[in-house]
Order: C-alpha cells, then structure tokens, then sequence
C-alpha cells in the first residue's frame, strides 16, 4: 500500500496549503452559515439593547495587534451599537496598543455606511482617554476618581474641556461597561474591581483563549454577558445585524478546524494500515 | 493564572450560593419592601487590619435586617473627625459584612459608616464606628501554615543534603529525558553537525532560567569532551553573560580551555518572535544535529520544535510552562516535565549532595499525597456520617493548606 | 575570595526575601517588589553587553565578508535606525518625557509597519505547525498516546459546529455523552487532575532548586573560577 | 507615512515571513535580519524610557537635574535640597549593581560582575520559592481536598494523587507503585491531549488577521 505510506510521511508543506487554502477561501465565499445564538451573547446584546438612549458606556480595550483578529471584530460591532442607539461611548486601554485599536475600530465604523440618527461627535458621543499604566490598579483609582485618573484625552485635550466628560467622577456616572479582552489586565480584573468593588454593571468580550476562564463569571451574575473568540463575534454581528468580519472569519476558522480534523484522521488511517499490515498489532 | 482561576470559581460558587439565597428570599419578601423604611446595618466595628504593613483598616458590620427585601449593596465611607465630612470609599455587595480600607494613613484616627442602598435607591445609614487607627505588624499570622509546612519541606531537603554529604547511598530512579543526553551529543559529534541549546526565554529572573543556565553547565561539559560546536543564541543580555561564563567553566573542567570560545553564546533580540525567527534561520541553516530547548517557553515553543522535527533534529526539551509542554510532547523526542526539568541538573551532576535534594522534593510529595488521601477521607466521613468531630479535622486540614488573601 | 563573595550574596539576598514574606513591617513587605526594580534596572545595563554582542557578530561578518554578511548590514542598519528614531523621538514631541509612541512619529511608524507585521506573522506561523504537528503526533502509536488523541480529539471537535452535530441527537439520558460536554468534562476533571499533579511537581522542584541555590550547593552560574 | 507605501511595506514583510514555510530563502533572511535588528532597536529604547528613566533616573531625581520639566522630585533633590535621606536613595545600590554587570567587559576586574549576577539569582531563588509554593502547590491541594462523594471528585483525586506518584524520584515504577503511576502517566496525557486539542483551535484565528490584512486591507480584495 504505497498511498498510505505516503500518507504517513506526507510532505509538511501540502498540509500547510491546506491550511492556508482552508483560511483564505471563505473570505471569498459567500455561504449561509448557521450560527446558534448561544446565552451570553444574547445576553450581552439585550444588555446594551436595555440601556436607554444617552447612556453612557465606558469601553475598555485590553488587546493589541495580535489579538485583533478575534477583538476588532466585536469592538466594531459594539461601538456600531453604541451609535446606533445613541449611546455615548468612553473609551479608556489598560493595554498601551488599546486605545490605538479603539481607533481603528472607530475609522472601520465611520468608512462604513451607517443609518445613524445623527453623525457622532468627538467629545460629545464618544471620546477617547488613551492608555493609563498600572493594571488593574487603573480601575481601582477610576473608582475614586475618573478625572484624576485620565486627566487627558489621547490628544492632549484636557478631560474638563470635553464636554461629554462633565459631570463623570466614578463608576457610578456609566451604565455600562464593555470590556475587549486578551489576557492580563483584562476581564478578571475589571470583574474584581469595577464589578465588584464599584458594583458597575459590565459585559465582555474575549479572545477564545480567555473565554473559558471568566466564564464563571456569568452564572454569578458578575458578568451580563460574554462573547468568546470568533464564535462570540459572528454571533454579536448576527444578533445586531450589523454583519462584518466576525462572521466571515468564522466561516475560515471552522473551515481551518475541519482541515486540522481531517489531518488526524488521516494520519491515524494511514497509521493503522501500514503498521496492520507489518505486525498486525492493534491497541 | 491557573491557580488564580480555580480560587476564583471556588469564590464564584460561593457568590452564586449567596446570590441564590438572597434572591430568592428577596423575591418572597419584596411586596412589603415599601411599607417600612429601610434598616441600616448595625455594630459597626473599624480595627487596624492584621498582618500587614499598616496602611489598612478593616471594617465589620451586622447586616442590615432588609438584607433579604431588595438590599443591593452597602457603601462605606469614612473620616477623620466623628463630627467631620464623610466622603464615600467603596461599595461592598449585598451579603458581605466586611470591607477593607486600604488606603489609609498610620499617623490618623477615622471614622467609619456603613450605608445600606436598596433597590430603590433609598439609603440608610449605620451608626458611627468607634476610632480606628491603622498600624503595621513585624509578622503574618495568616502565613503560620506556610511557614510549618515549608519549614517541613525544608527541613527534609536540608536532612538530604546532610546526609548524602555523609556518603550515604540514594537510590534515584532514571529519567529517560536525562538518559539521552549523552547520546544525543555523540549522535552529532558522529555526524559532525553542531548542538543547539535554548536556555528559554525569560531572563535570570525566571527560576526556569536558572535551571536551564545549570543544565547547560553539565551538557556543555560533555559536549567539551566531545569536541562538538556548541550553539547558544540567547533573548537576555544577562542570560548571555551566566552562559558565557557558565560554558567556559564547563570547558575549563572538563580540561578543553583551548577549545573554548566566545562565540559559543550569543545574544539575539529580547523579542520574543524576533528570537524565534533567528533560532528558525540557525536551524535550516546549520542543520545542528541536536536541539536542546530548556526552561521557560511560551507560544515559541512549536515553531521552534517543527522546525527542528524538519531538520531531523534530535530534541530535547524541559519546561515548567504547563501550556507549553503538550507541544513539547508532541514534537520532541524527549521532554523533562515540569519537576523533571529542575532535577535535571541536580541528576546530571551525579554530585551526592545535589542528588540529596531531589530525596528532600520527594518528602514534599508524600506530604502533599498524604494531605490529600487524608482529607479527602476526613471529608467523605463527615459527608456520610454529619459528624462534627470529622467536620472539624476536615478543616483543619483545608486551613493547613489555605493561602489568606487580606 | 571571588567566588565565596556571590555565594555569600546570593545567600543573604535569597533567604531575606523568603523570611520577609512573614513580616509585613517595613521594609521587609516590600522587599520583593523593590527587588525586581533592582532587577529591571541591572538588565538595563546589561542590554549595553547584549546589544554590543549583537554588533560585534554581525560586525565581524561584515568585516570578514561572511558568506551572508549583506543580512547582517540590515540588522545593524535596522537596530540603529530604530533605536536613533527612539531615542531622538524623531517626527515626535521631543523631549525626555514626552510620548514615544506618539503618532505620526518615525517610531511608531516603524512599530506599526515594520515590527507589528513581522511579530504578527512570525505568530501567525503557529496555525499552520499546530496542523502539521497535530497530523504527526496524534497517532495512536501506543496506549499512551491513544489517551492523548482521544483526549485532542473530543476538545478539538467540540470546537467545531461539526463536531456539535454529531452528537446532538443523542436523547436527554445520555446527554452527557454529547461531545461539546464530553470536552467540558474532560477539561475540567481529568485535565485538571493532570494539571495539579504538574503544578504540584513544579512547586517543589522550584522548592529544592531554589534552596541548592540559596545553600550554595548549585553555583554553575557563577562560571569560571579562574581569571 | 503614506498608506499604500506603507502597507506595502507590511505586506512584502508579512510574505517574506510566511515563505520560509515553503523554504528558507534570500527574502526570508532579509526579514528575519531586519527582524533581529529592529526589534533589539525597540527594547533598546523600551529599555531605555520604561526602566531607566521611570525606575532609576526619576527616583534618584536625575531627570530632574538634567532640567526636564514636569519631572518628579528624586532622592537627591531631597537629600542635597532638603538634607533628608529618601527610601529612594536604595536605587543608587541597583544603579552600582548595573555598573558592575558592565565591568564585566574589562578582563581585569570582569570578575566583579558575578556580584549583580548571585544577587539576580539569590532574589529570584527567594521570590520564586515562596510564590510558587504559595499558588502552585498550597492552593493546589486545598482545592483537591474533596470528599469522595462524586465520580468527579474521585477522578480528580485519583488523577492528582497518581499524578504525583509519576513524578516520585526515590522509587522504580514497578509493581503496584509502578501502576498507579502508569495510571498517572495517563492523567498527564489527557491533559496534554486536552491543552493541545484546546490551544490548535485558538492559534487559527492568528493567521486569519494576517490573510485578511494581505486580502483586505492591502489588496482590498476582500471587504
């Protein structure tokens, strides 16, 4: 059986076609895919979709570039919400590159055609207060002080000449915090202190990595929803109808899942017919 | 994290069991929140919170009898004068009776308050606190378990090392990770292709380094013997330094000064994936005929490993980064899992004393076996029977091993 | 004398810090934390050896006309031309406090479009080794091994919609069987059970290192005795 | 910088890394050499403004002294203004400790570097000692105290208990202790198994950022 024993010692570099053909095509398709709203997605969405016109919501970006693929997808989607509720947005990082990605995100959303009531003004819809060091210690001077902790926007603008920052001391003036995760500081964090110090009413997004470890939050009610990895920001882009990458990757990582499946069971076919035939041994 | 991880589900069930409770008494009870105004907490006490470095106080409280009728949470605010302004310091939620202050000033006497908020926003305010003043301790009785049983691990590594110093045989089982080295080493000195040696990367401060730095002592010892190039590209200027002077002592005792260069060790990039992207280009260019990848690793580790496993490669790896040891496994011939890399050294050096301590580290794992095994046991009785007596040395046990966290 | 010196130091520094866990009073409490500052500013000075190491191997490439020596022209060139673009804070604010990563700056610029592209592929490589490495190692070679792929492949089906399918239409009884609580399971029992035997593990070989360390059984690090 | 040169840029980068997939290569060595320097480049001048500055320079009141303005007070402005001695002055030991890490260069006192060095490595012998034995094996166990009322806390005993018999040095895995850590070896593969089967599935969505910047962002193939 020469096409199993090839099999067995296949050429790395056809699997790494594979799975680079796996990735890309989907971009290019256009398939009905079903995704199933899971609990906490649904969650987090009528969390937002509760909030009354001209809340206020602190969004806060702890991701950087790496992680972009599975974040930017669900930040697009909840600053879009935001918007199109006539939510206001405060954007803060605990992550230096956060506040940058914040940005990206806004300029994705904003090259968009949207149906806003009204375009959002810098400093009276949204603003952006930049990046502050000192981990989760950040959310523990925000709860004393907003203003002492962000002084500055990240343009240099002085936080008491923003108008949408009047009247902001502490977590008490937010109705809601979003927060973008991709490890430390990140959720854990803003549960520990915002959540249960501040009793601020939060939801989350992680990468898929991270998912699995705040998820306890949710059954404790610390947390009103979560979106984890791909999966979370195909389903937040199905629920608001604001339909973007999340959803198109999602397709390429199952795709790229299926591939990866496919190899093993390969490999272990192969395996057992030629070793079968050496020493007819089985385990 | 992992640690952190599982506390905290512990600390999440907990909430959910409370949260269940008041929910659900409050939805029994909750018609007649409106009739009678809200109680505030009561007894509230304020003293120097203990075993710290000062700077804390901590306040108790007797929750408010509308803890189970829509009471939310409770705000605690302080100041320095009974008669003076209180400004709000925190929330603690509904339910607890405790909050610690840590933020305060040695040299000053607060007051404190406690204010129950319900769902309504109404707000009832407790009496005030006695004076409170915040001090620091000269020891952390919260640590006294840490310190017996650390104290007993310890005391059994030092008794090993003791004892084998007396020339008192140990028997130590092989570890087949550390039985390949040496033929790893002649494999490439038959095939006259270098060795690669990762020493992770992390720098000295990681434990994991320094046991990888100790490692290469005794691999480049031999590999002196053999009259093999040795590879070193290191992501830490410091971790340079240590292997530079760690593999020219190897080569001086093994009595192959001459043989000795700087060029063995060098330093790359800190970067994490700019290392990676070197180490690549070391391999498909060098085609050493070993790898070694030994101490802390993080995503790295399976790009490193494939490439090798292309090269046709011998690998051996050892790292204590539990995320990174599947890919270790897979890709590698042999791997030291977690413990395995840092008795690596200690084995490798054959040294009597060394080998005492790994009989010391086994002392700790009968420890922890046995808290285990009795524990549970202890646990299950009082589970079966409701005994007190089981109940009470189960958690003994559990307080044995509890970290406090103030 | 030289070598009894660290020795004595390593000592000393090693077992303040493990007593001084046990007292919170000043300034034992804050021991530790001052200590990795000492740390961070010790690698600091070192960097100057590491980036001197750097120059000096590529240098001598150069200089000997190394058969790759035109690469090592770019890393010289692209460590200088980051680091002059840093340190000037050249298009920033300048300035000794003032923003490194500010926009627009030739920094950041070469952060964004140099540096970011390069980590973000070089990471990105890991998708498409964990395929070929999964296809190699998830054989069922022997009985060790079979528990290895069963376990990878539940947790990697129950990830995908397909693998959700294929069990669901198994009745309420044996709902536990689905593969999407197969996985859950096997994540959080026997997969934690292994982990804490690790942990477990590591603890005390960090235990005993750490004390070879401190009693000066272990001192490789320490290098040559003779200089 | 103008987008399309750029992202060009970033796109020729991005190719040159993922060739080396298929083989080494001359663009592969150009971006892997460019890798190696840039990035030594960056942490140089990370090193220089998140360590020293913030760590030894403005705590001893140096960057103070050169005349920057909204730089904190330091431990010499207190000493040599206030004539009192601040904690801060500690700084100045790690500062001489930095020095002596550089005399390693000099072949006569070289020696001298080994100070900084034992001190690197007594602190973190002393840290690590107590942080791992704290939450890696004190939490560890206390979560495994469990009563044997349920298959899961049984298995999870059992799977932590055979676990750590895997790991016992002073006895050969023969007869009943070599069962039970046999028993063990396959605890650790299920979590091996698990953790990998896990992560595989996480690492995807890395290079689907990179596909759709060349496709979408740089090509603008894909919206």
């Amino acid at each position: 059986m020469k096409f199993f024993e090839k099999l067995m010692s296949i050429d790395r570099r056809v699997i790494f076609l594979f799975v680079g053909v796996a990735l890309i095509v989907p971009l290019f398709l256009d398939i009905e895919q079903t995704i199933e709203i899971t609990p906490e997605v649904q969650t987090l969405y009528d969390a937002f979709m509760e909030l009354p016109p001209g809340s206020k919501v602190l969004m806060a970006f702890d991701y950087d570039p790496p992680s972009a693929p599975e974040l930017q997808p669900q930040a697009i989607t909840g600053l879009r919400l935001c918007f199109d509720r006539n939510l206001k947005v405060i954007i803060i990082g605990l992550w230096p590159m956060g506040p940058m990605q914040a940005n990206l995100a806004l300029e994705t959303v904003f090259s968009e055609e949207n149906y806003f009531d009204k375009e959002p003004i810098y400093g009276v819809d949204y603003v952006n207060l930049g990046y502050s060091p000192g981990n989760e210690l950040v959310i523990q001077r925000m709860g004393s002080s907003i203003p002492a902790t962000f002084p500055r926007d990240f343009r240099g603008t002085s936080i008491e000449e923003i108008p949408l920052m009047r009247g902001i001391v502490n977590f008490s003036n937010f109705d809601y915090v979003f927060n973008l995760s991709a490890g430390y500081p990140g959720t854990v964090e803003w549960v520990q202190f915002a959540v249960d110090r501040f009793h601020a009413r939060m939801g989350a997004a992680n990468t898929a990595v991270q998912a699995p470890l705040v998820y306890p939050y949710i059954g404790t009610g610390q947390l009103t929803g979560l979106s984890g990895g791909m999966k979370g920001a195909a389903e937040f882009e199905k629920l608001t109808g604001f339909i973007g990458k999340g959803t198109k990757f999602m397709l390429s990582q199952s795709f790229a899942h299926m591939i990866v499946v496919f190899f093993i069971i390969i490999g272990n076919l192969a395996y057992f017919v030629t070793r079968g035939r050496e020493e007819k041994k089985t385990g | 994290m992992k640690a952190f991880s599982y506390s905290f589900t512990f600390y999440c069930l907990l909430g959910l069991i409370l949260l269940a409770t008041t929910d659900g008494l409050a939805q029994v009870e909750s018609s007649d929140s409106l009739l009678s105004p809200l109680l505030p907490p009561s007894e509230v006490i304020a003293e120097d919170h203990p075993g710290d470095a000062g700077a804390a106080i901590i306040v108790r409280w007797k929750l408010s009898p509308d803890e189970d009728r829509g009471v939310t949470g409770y705000e605690i605010v302080r100041s320095t004068s009974p008669t003076g302004e209180f400004s709000s310091i925190g929330f603690a939620a509904a339910g607890s009776n405790r909050y610690v202050d840590a933020n305060t000033e040695d040299s000053l006497t607060y007051y404190y308050k406690v204010l129950a908020i319900d769902v309504d926003k109404n707000v009832s305010e407790s009496e005030l606190s006695p004076p409170a003043r915040s001090s620091p301790q000269w020891f952390n009785f919260h640590l006294l378990n840490l310190l017996i049983i650390g104290g007993l691990i310890c005391g059994a590594v030092i008794y090993f090392i003791a004892h084998a110093k007396k020339g008192k045989k140990l028997f130590l089982r092989k570890i087949a990770g550390l039985e390949a080295v040496d033929e790893a080493i002649g494999r490439a000195t038959e095939m006259g292709r270098p060795i690669l040696f990762i020493p992770g990367i992390l720098d000295m401060d990681d434990v994991q380094t320094i046991a990888a730095i100790t490692i290469l002592g005794r691999v480049a010892k031999t590999i002196a013997q053999y009259d093999t190039k040795l590879n070193v590209p290191t992501s830490r200027s410091i971790v340079m330094s240590t292997a530079m002077e760690t593999v020219k002592e190897a080569y001086i005792s093994a009595g192959r000064a001459d043989a000795y260069s700087d060029d063995f060790v060098h330093y790359v990039t800190d970067e994490q994936f700019g290392y990676v992207a070197a180490v690549n280009g070391i391999m498909v260019r060098e085609r050493p005929a070993t790898c070694f990848y030994i101490g802390a690793f993080f995503a790295e580790s399976l790009i490193m490993a494939e490439t090798g496993n292309a090269i046709g490669a011998i690998q051996i790896a050892g790292t204590a980064m539990p995320a990174q040891l599947p890919f270790f496994v897979a890709a590698c011939d042999y791997t030291l899992i977690g413990e395995e890399l840092f008795a690596a050294s200690a084995y490798l050096s054959g040294e009597p004393k060394q080998l005492g301590s790994l009989k010391g580290q086994d002392v700790g794992k009968i420890i922890a076996m046995s808290a285990i095994v009795i524990g549970a046991l202890l646990e299950t009785f009082f589970a079966i029977s409701g005994s007190s007596f089981f109940g009470s040395l189960a958690e003994l046990v559990h307080k044995l091993f509890s970290i406090v966290a103030s | 004398m030289r070598r009894q010196i660290p020795v004595v130091i390593t000592f000393i520094v090693g077992s303040v810090l493990i007593i001084s866990v046990f007292i919170p009073h000043k300034p034992f409490g804050q021991l530790g934390e001052n200590f990795s500052v000492y740390f961070d500013i010790i690698a600091v000075f070192a960097f100057i050896l590491g980036a001197g190491n750097l120059l000096r191997v590529h240098g001598n490439r150069i200089y000997k006309k190394h058969k790759d020596w035109p690469y090592s022209v770019v890393t010289v060139a692209g460590f200088t031309v980051m680091m002059i673009a840093g340190l000037f804070k050249i298009g920033g604010s300048p300035g000794i406090t003032g923003d490194l990563t500010e926009p627009g700056s030739m920094f950041e610029d070469l952060y964004m479009y140099v540096f970011t592209p390069l980590m973000a592929t070089m990471f990105a490589l890991l998708a498409f080794y964990v395929a070929s490495a999964s296809h190699r190692a998830f054989r069922a070679k022997n009985k060790e091994a079979t528990v290895l792929l069963l376990a990878a492949f539940v947790i990697l089906l129950g990830r995908t919609p397909f693998g959700v399918e294929l069990t669901s239409w198994l009745p309420d009884p044996l709902s536990f069987l689905e593969i999407p609580n197969l996985a859950s399971w096997i994540m959080s029992v026997p997969n934690m059970a292994g982990q804490r035997a690790i942990m477990v593990g590591i603890a005390l070989g960090v235990i005993a290192m750490a004390l070879r360390v401190i009693l000066g059984v272990e001192r490789t690090y320490l290098g040559a005795d003779s200089e | 910088m103008d987008s399309v040169f750029s992202h060009t840029i970033a796109a020729i980068l991005t190719i040159g890394i993922i060739s080396f997939l298929y083989k080494d290569n001359p663009l592969y060595k150009f971006c892997e050499s460019l890798f190696i320097g840039v990035s030594a480049g960056y942490w140089f001048v990370q090193q220089y403004y998140a360590n020293l500055l913030p760590k030894l320079f403005d705590n001893l009141g140096i960057t103070k002294l050169v005349g920057a303005e909204n730089a904190p007070e330091g431990a010499l402005q207190a000493l040599f203004l206030e004539g009192r001695l601040d904690d801060n002055l500690l700084y100045l030991i790690a500062g001489v400790l930095g020095v002596m890490m550089l005399l390693r260069l000099s072949p006569k006192i070289g020696w001298i570097a080994r100070w900084p060095l034992a001190f690197t490595v007594g602190s973190s012998a002393g840290l690590y000692f107590i942080t791992y034995f704290q939450s890696n094996a004190m939490s560890q166990l206390e979560h495994t105290i469990l009563p044997l009322n349920s298959f899961n806390n049984l298995v999870l005993i059992v799977g932590t208990v055979t676990g750590i018999i895997y790991f016992y040095f002073s006895k050969e895995h023969k007869g009943v202790f070599g069962g039970a850590a046999k028993v063990g070896i396959y605890f650790l593969m299920i979590t091996f198994g698990a953790s990998f089967g896990y992560t595989v599935m996480s690492r995807m969505s890395l290079l689907i950022g990179r596909i759709d910047f060349l496709f979408g962002t740089w090509l603008g193939l894909v919206k």
